[in-house]
């Protein structure tokens, strides 16, 4: 029993750690803001729950147990909400959500600029 | 901010629970890691978050800088009081075991209470004081 | 006057207080409830004790919406990763209108951020009857606008 | 399993910061910025189980609740360039 649950979140913190790595990928290859946002939420949702979950049947108590649930109860609303804000100040602040090669061109006259 | 539909309502969600581990961090500070300072600065975040979202004017219609400008006093006046009564107890300035005759042990953890409880109350003062300062410089 | 809300969230922060501490001694369970009644005062001051900050309407139901709202993420999770690691990585990334039936800010939120929190999809902004959608794959926007999740949060918010 | 997952969060982690670096825009920036905040309220997490001190998960608390105030404020002031009141 206590071998079943080792492998399994020992499971669930490799793929957890596994789809961090993913979501850093996605947030460095995807071509601009409004993709990479994709990227990073995978980060929030894939890769934090399954650490959480891996942890929380490692724990030795019932106290870790609900400290780790909420973590991911704050997680589970303040991540969703972060990546809106920024996806909304971005709107706000000019860049195309359907044209990535306009933004392209934008970026590097920002980076030209800065 | 405020117009902002999402941001603004998982904010009024989270506030209380922001302001409630503050208090949370302060009354565990001897079981794990936390304690005053630390507490002082999550205690005035929650009001920095509220400023952000409604506004500054409207923050401080909640809290007034009369309230913040007590808060910095009475948290260095809490403390400063510890460790004039254990002085008059017979100890020396801040010896918390002087506060109970009976029970030194007692009469310490009485002490480290009321001097985070200080510190917490003072820091989160000057930090709210502090994030004032800083948005009203722009008002004008 | 006491409303429901309010001892309602009196209720919350002073159990969440008790999970939080776990040591059960009398003058820390003493402080959480001084505490807890600190934090509804304030909370009282702020104006955040409402149906937008204090939704207490819509209990149960999230229950059968939120395993839904899992499967979503994990089935779209495989998805964005495996563009991510395409090696040509063709993208048909966009954005569109989505149109959004719930009555309440409440409702219209828990749309919104569902969306967001499904990989592949972002909520860019928020309207009261349509949501303007981002979505790496075009795909993603078509099932959106099928309405299935619209539905899903619609029947959570109950009426009203 | 956790030093292997803590390495592989730590490596993720620095890979965001290559994004934050390298911006272009300021979005980009506070973007990779929350996803590394993100990454560390895990890193933290697991830290605790590494060392064995379950009260770490307090501090992982506290950054999760900072981060989205923290990203908030950084949008909040790039749209404005100050916190103060909007005209």
């Amino acid at each position: 029993m206590s071998l079943a649950l080792d492998i399994l979140s020992g499971a669930c913190l490799f793929v957890g750690a596994v789809l961090m790595i993913v979501s850093a990928l996605g947030v460095i290859r995807l071509p601009d803001l409004f993709t990479r946002l994709h990227g990073a939420s995978i980060a929030d949702t894939g890769g934090a729950f399954l650490l959480l979950i891996g942890m929380i049947l490692q724990a030795d108590s019932f106290l870790v147990g609900i400290k780790l649930g909420l973590i991911g109860i704050v997680l589970f609303f303040t991540a969703p909400t972060a990546s809106h804000a920024v996806a909304h100040a971005a709107l706000i602040g000019g860049l195309s959500p359907d044209d990535p090669g306009a933004n392209q061109g934008r970026e590097e006259a920002e980076e030209d600029r800065a | 901010m405020s117009e902002h539909l999402i941001v603004r309502i998982v904010s009024k969600m989270l506030i209380p629970f922001i302001l409630l581990f503050a208090l949370y961090v302060q009354m565990h500070g001897d079981y794990g890691p936390g304690g005053g300072f630390q507490a002082g600065v999550i205690f005035a975040t929650a009001f920095i978050i509220y400023a952000i979202v409604f506004g500054v004017k409207r923050t401080i219609r909640v809290l007034p800088l009369t309230v913040v400008t007590a808060m910095v006093s009475l948290g260095l006046i809490l403390y400063a009081m510890v460790g004039f009564v254990s002085l008059a107890a017979g100890g020396t300035f801040l010896d918390y075991g002087a506060l109970d005759s009976h029970d030194p042990v007692h009469g310490q953890h009485l002490g480290i209470i009321i001097i985070e409880l200080g510190v917490g109350i003072t820091v989160a003062g000057v930090l709210t004081a502090v994030f004032y300062t800083f948005a009203e410089r722009w008002q004008k | 006057m006491v409303s429901a809300r309010t001892f309602s969230l009196f209720l919350v922060l002073f159990a969440t207080w008790l999970l939080l501490s776990g040591i059960w001694d009398p003058f820390l369970i003493a402080s959480g409830a001084v505490a807890s009644l600190l934090v509804v005062y304030i909370a009282h001051r702020m104006s955040v004790i409402d149906g937008e900050g204090h939704p207490i309407h819509l209990s149960w139901k999230l229950l059968t919406y939120l395993p839904w709202l899992t499967w979503q993420i994990v089935v779209s999770n495989i998805a964005v990763c495996r563009t991510i690691l395409s090696p040509s990585m063709k993208l048909d990334a966009g954005s569109g209108w989505v149109p959004a039936s719930q009555t309440t800010p409440v409702g219209l939120v828990t749309f919104a951020n569902s969306i967001t929190l499904t990989p592949g999809t972002v909520a860019l902004s928020v309207y009261p009857d349509t949501i303007q959608v981002h979505a790496l794959d075009r795909a993603g926007i078509e099932e959106l606008k099928a309405g299935e999740m619209n539905r899903r949060v619609r029947a959570m918010e109950g009426k009203a | 399993m956790f030093s292997l997952a803590t390495l592989l969060v730590v490596i993720a982690m620095a890979m965001t910061l290559i994004r934050a670096v390298r911006g272009p825009t300021p979005y980009d920036r506070i973007l990779a910025v929350n996803v590394h905040g993100t990454m560390t309220v895990l890193l933290i997490a697991l830290a605790g189980f590494l060392t064995d001190r379950p009260d770490f998960l307090d501090l992982s608390l506290a950054y999760a609740l900072l981060n989205f105030v923290g990203t908030l404020a950084a949008l909040k002031f790039f749209k404005h360039g100050h916190l103060g009141e909007e005209q």
